[in-house]
């Protein structure tokens, strides 16, 4: 980890740059301080808690309930994942069970919040490699689509605040569901075009390919998850490994990469999309009907047993998970979140030694980081 | 392998490894395994590295403030009363010493099994808040300790680079302890208004 | 062959150029101030308060239990109690708010008040343009500013608010029914 | 001739006419040169609003619209927006040098259209060297770049200025062989003689050099070597925003920003008109009937076709690296002038007929070919398939 000193000759073409936390593709206020001889990188260390608020200690002083609206606020781009995952820590402490078409609710909020995050990553990561804003704006056109559903559900854009431990907040309406039902359908043809835009592109593979390449072993050690870990070969997908939810009764694959490079993870992201289509689709096909709350789960002046629980979904960007301490109070004792974006961060400095500085954006814009989640 | 058959094995295996089984009340029924700290590094690898357990994933990293508590508890003494040796029953208080606690998530990506929890105690909340760093075990855990060393004040030997992550440097306290007193708020204020002007 | 997913890129480009002319699906842009998009039933920007008939204090459904204030995550509600009681719809003595207000700058609209409140008191208003020179006195509201009619609530979130209505109007049906019962059961 | 195509001529031979003697010269020469001044600034305002337009609608976007019916004025709110902001000089910076750097790019920018023929009878100067010229003057441009990086002292202008003299160097190599194609072709360095050459037909096909295998080939090497020239996207590191900010004038503010900016729409201009003349015929009309229309508006609408070309391709594609940019500079673009060399002498030499085109399409497409692999093996880039788990 500890890289050799250059030399004193070599000292004189060594340049200190402090990338951020004001620089345009830094995804809000992140800073990288980097080594560099010419526009290699020899050294990169991250700085961050430029956004911290300590979002563990406001949770800790609210009850169960207060902390789902903040749980909005960690990745910004996908708030129902992050409710989705407080929801289960709770429901795993509390022991509460969740209905059928809650469930099914679940699953297709979260898969249309997969779908408008990767969406809208692969669009940042070729606005980091210089597309004026081509590919992010199809993008954005689509996410309009996810964000209008989820505001006519839930009242919100993007702080949806939309789940509960014990179920979901309010019912979807039949009409919600075939409006749901046309947005998926007419999502292929979005990622089709995206693809005649992006995918063959030689720029775009010369660009990513055989750049900030994550080795297998280094993925799984350094507790890299989400795409990243799929696009170094590592057949570990959440909804398939603990089956959350109703996950275990949807059809759908695992796309795999092979080198584990950028372009591998630019399409896990794409091959997801399309994967998340199926689920969609089935889950939109199956949904039942029944109530959408626990009738047992008391949101106000919950008191969970003294004890302690974990619990983790595949968020878009990994695994998010949720860790609460119960005293046996209203509010949590302890409150964590592990944070996938941060983790993922930890191995921002291997992918990118040796390599130029034009790829070190490119490589951070490949990891998809929040800040409201890095810093929280 | 179930929590009790890696406890004996990690006994038996790791010389002088004291493991303990911490019962969890709650629904989720997340039993975790307590180490002493002077054997967590070993007792990681161990548990990494066995070929039926292949904890290769330490997804969770996290530090937990119990602080200093008091208990009263009726406990039965024998005390020389009047000469004679006698059994006196009397309530006493003790002050149970608080502690930091490290609690450490760990899966198994090639067996797809998990989680294990693992934690640790430092000896008090003062100036005894060392405990092994198992970053050289698994990597994901070198940012999750240099959190824990900055909001808890654990101090983790063996990590390559333990400074503060979301705190500047320079700052003092670590915010996420039970007894954390945040500055008033119009101090910030008084900085943006007598800064100028200065 | 060099060049070819490039050339496939110019002509997906091109085909939106083209597009953007001709398919309104593409072109999503709403003109704001000129054009407007619908406000959803569901939207919710910061909370009101209900009164009902035509006098805000009397009508004014708080009973200032102050649950909201308890809950709100970023505590931007401040309620005073009322020293006296006023009766409620039903009749019954109550509490009411002296002081309510809500600090707007710090409120993040996340409706945790509107769940908790077990008299349909606040509810989520859907007017956004609020936007005021003064950030301190003009972003917190007090009781006068957040009071609002039913009939706004009913404007604005109809199917909701058609069951709160119908729910209580029943609340109300068994209280008089009760009322009318017990003189009876005095009588008796 | 019909008067209307040589208008601005006839005026300008009136007005001269009209002043008195001793002043004649000068006020030729003034004739001359306060157009060019005028009509290329408003070029570039018109340029910026239909650039943001163009992009914004292949971005499914509206574009400027509030400024005026249909945000035509938005250039003027934009300038006027640059004059009112605070010049601001880093205290570090070496002032003078970072004062002169927009005002050189500008007086550079300038030059070059003196030997543009943009009309039938409409050039500055008919310098015989006229070529030589245009690539001489260019070339000072990569100085006041250079400059601008350098005074800022910031290392990301610093980077941006390397990078930019780096690029414009590489890319003159293939710039200045694909020209020679045609040169070679025109017999002649003079651009009005090389318009004059390309203006005549065979049926309906005009005399174009890029009607040619080799002329076609090296008017697509050309136009990448101008992107390049002229830092626009792909070719755009120098001030790549999502890498180094702004590059080489990230340091600047205000007026002197917009100066930089009218500088590079500038060299655009020229570049492009320069790549009209020697291979799309300059004024010459496309079609033998519509020989009528005046030749300053075909060499304007040829001009603004270009322009509508780098909007499309900036609104396309992403960024290049920069050792991939110099290795397509070097390994791809340099061999591949060189061949169009050869093919436009054997284009030369060979009889007149089908055998010449044959030949030259071979050669160029087998060089193509060849060329191109080496790209693809020397970049590792590939298709790839993925495997799924269930």
């Amino acid at each position: 980890m500890t890289q050799a000193l250059p030399s004193e000759a070599e000292q004189d073409q060594v340049m200190e740059i402090s990338m951020g936390p004001q620089h345009p593709s830094t995804h809000g206020v992140f800073r990288m301080d980097i080594r560099l001889d010419g526009e290699r990188v020899l050294r990169l260390k991250p700085v961050i808690g430029y956004l911290h608020r300590n979002h563990e200690k406001i949770a800790e002083a609210a009850s169960y309930l207060a902390a789902i609206p903040y749980t909005d606020r960690l990745d910004y781009l996908c708030s129902m994942t992050n409710n989705w995952g407080y929801a289960l820590a709770v429901e795993k402490l509390a022991g509460l069970t969740v209905p059928e078409r809650a469930e099914y609710i679940r699953v297709i909020v979260s898969e249309l919040t997969r779908l408008q995050n990767h969406a809208s990553v692969v669009g940042f990561l070729l606005q980091d490699m210089g597309a004026s804003g081509t590919p992010l704006m199809y993008a954005f056109r689509e996410r309009e689509k996810v964000m209008d559903l989820f505001e006519s559900l839930s009242g919100a854009r993007m702080m949806c605040n939309y789940m509960r431990f014990g179920g979901v907040r309010v019912d979807c309406s039949a009409e919600w569901l075939s409006q749901a039902a046309k947005v998926v359908a007419g999502f292929n043809g979005f990622l089709d075009e995206f693809e005649r835009l992006l995918t063959g592109n030689e720029i775009l593979m010369a660009r990513t390919q055989g750049v900030g390449v994550l080795p297998r072993e280094l993925a799984i050690n350094a507790g890299v998850t989400g795409p990243g870990l799929r696009a170094s070969g590592v057949n570990y997908d959440l909804r398939k490994v603990d089956s959350y939810g109703v996950y275990g009764r949807f059809e759908f694959r695992v796309p795999l990469g092979e080198h584990g490079d950028v372009y591998d993870r630019y399409m896990m992201r794409v091959l997801e999309m399309r994967e998340s289509l199926r689920i969609l689709e089935q889950a939109l096909r199956d949904i039942p009907s029944g109530p959408f709350m626990d009738p047992k789960a008391r949101l106000r002046g919950l008191r969970p047993k003294v004890g302690e629980a974990y619990a983790r979904i595949e968020s878009p960007k990994g695994e998010l998970g949720f860790y609460l301490i119960s005293d046996g109070s209203p509010n949590p004792y302890r409150y964590r979140v592990r944070p996938p974006s941060l983790i993922n961060l930890t191995v921002l400095e291997d992918m990118c030694l040796g390599q130029s500085i034009a790829d070190v954006v490119v490589i951070l814009g490949s990891i998809d980081i929040v800040l409201g989640e890095v810093d929280r | 392998m179930t929590l009790e058959e890696i406890r004996s094995r990690l006994e038996a295996f790791v010389p002088g490894c004291h493991a303990e089984i911490v019962v969890n009340g709650s629904p989720s029924a997340q039993n975790s395994l307590l180490i002493d700290r002077q054997h967590g590094l070993q007792a990681a690898m161990y548990l990494r590295d066995h070929p039926e357990l292949q904890l290769d994933f330490c997804s969770n990293v996290t530090a937990v403030d119990w602080p200093d508590r008091e208990k009263a508890e009726k406990i039965k003494t024998k005390r020389i009363v009047d000469g004679v040796e006698k059994e006196v029953e009397e309530t006493k208080k003790t002050t149970i010493p608080g502690y930091l606690e490290v609690v450490y998530h760990l899966f198994s990506i090639a067996k797809k099994e998990g989680p294990v929890v693992l934690r640790m105690h430092t000896a008090n909340r003062t100036d005894e808040v060392t405990l092994q760093s198992l970053t050289p075990v698994w990597r994901s855990a070198e940012f999750q300790e240099r959190e824990a060393f900055d909001l808890f004040g654990i101090v983790f030997e063996g990590h390559p680079d333990l400074r503060r992550i979301l705190m500047w440097e320079g700052f003092t306290d670590h915010p996420m302890r039970k007894d954390y007193v945040p500055p008033p708020d119009d101090d910030l204020e008084i900085l943006a208004v007598s800064e100028p002007g200065a | 062959m060099l060049g070819e997913g490039i050339v496939k890129g110019l002509a997906e480009t091109a085909r939106n150029f083209l597009g953007s002319f001709i398919e309104k699906d593409r072109l999503v842009t709403v003109q704001y101030p000129e054009e407007r998009l619908p406000v959803v039933e569901a939207a919710r920007m910061f909370p009101f308060l209900i009164y009902d008939g035509v006098d805000q204090e009397e009508g004014l459904r708080c009973v200032a239990c102050q649950i909201c204030e308890k809950e709100c995550p970023p505590q931007c509600i401040h309620i005073e109690k009322s020293k006296d009681k006023k009766p409620d719809f039903i009749g019954k003595q109550q509490f009411y708010p002296a002081v309510f207000d809500i600090d707007v700058s710090v409120c993040m609209s996340c409706q945790i008040c509107v769940e908790v409140c077990p008299f349909d008191a606040i509810r989520m208003d859907n007017e956004f343009e609020l936007s005021t020179d003064d950030r301190f006195a003009g972003l917190l509201w007090p009781k006068e500013k957040l009071a609002m009619p039913n009939e706004h609530y009913l404007a604005i979130h109809p199917t909701e608010a058609t069951e709160v209505e119908a729910r209580r109007a029943e609340e109300k049906a068994q209280a008089e029914a009760k009322k009318a019962s017990q003189p009876a059961a005095v009588a008796k | 001739m019909q008067p209307s195509d040589q208008v601005f001529v006839l005026l300008k031979h009136w007005l001269v006419g009209r002043s008195p003697a001793v002043m004649q010269p000068g006020v030729s020469i003034l004739l001359t040169i306060v157009p060019i001044l005028l009509i290329f600034p408003v070029l570039f305002a018109v340029t910026t609003v239909l650039e943001r337009k163009g992009l914004g609608r292949i971005q499914n976007r509206y574009g400027p619209n509030r400024v005026g019916p249909y945000g035509i004025l938005q250039p003027l709110a934009d300038g006027l927006k640059s004059l009112t902001k605070e010049d601001i000089v880093p205290s570090s910076a070496d002032r003078t040098v970072h004062f002169l750097a927009p005002l050189v790019l500008l007086a550079v920018a300038f030059l070059p259209y003196a030997v543009l023929p943009m009309g039938r009878n409409m050039v500055a100067v008919n310098l015989d060297s006229g070529v030589l010229f245009f690539f001489a003057i260019g070339a000072i441009s990569e100085l006041s770049v250079f400059m601008a990086g350098w005074s800022s002292r910031n290392k990301y202008s610093l980077l941006g200025a390397m990078r930019a003299v780096a690029q414009m160097i590489s890319y003159e190599v293939p710039l200045l062989l694909s020209s020679i194609a045609v040169i070679m072709a025109a017999g002649s360095l003079s651009t009005v003689e090389i318009v004059e050459k390309q203006s005549g037909f065979s049926g309906i096909f005009p005399h174009w050099y890029v009607l040619t295998p080799w002329g076609f080939a090296g008017f697509i090497l050309f136009m990448i070597a101008a992107t390049a020239e002229t830092n626009r996207s792909p070719f755009d590191l120098p001030e790549g925003e999502s890498e180094i900010i702004a590059g080489y004038y990230i340091e600047y503010s205000g007026f002197k920003f917009a100066l930089f900016f009218l500088g590079e729409y500038l060299g655009m201009f020229a570049i492009s008109g320069l790549g009209i003349t020697l291979f799309l015929g300059g004024w010459s009309a496309p079609l033998p009937f519509l020989t009528w229309v005046p030749s300053w508006i075909w060499f304007f609408g040829k001009l603004l076709g270009l322009i509508i070309g780098f909007i499309w391709v900036r609104g396309t594609l992403p960024r290049l690296r920069m050792d991939q940019l110099m290795n397509f500079a070097w390994k791809f673009m340099l061999p591949m002038a060189l061949v169009v060399v050869v093919s436009a002498g054997a284009w030369r030499f060979l009889p007149q007929g089908v055998t010449r085109w044959l030949v030259s399409m071979v050669f160029i497409a087998a060089a193509y070919v060849l060329l191109a692999r080496g790209v693809e093996t020397r970049n590792k880039i590939a298709k790839r398939t993925y495997r799924f788990a269930e």
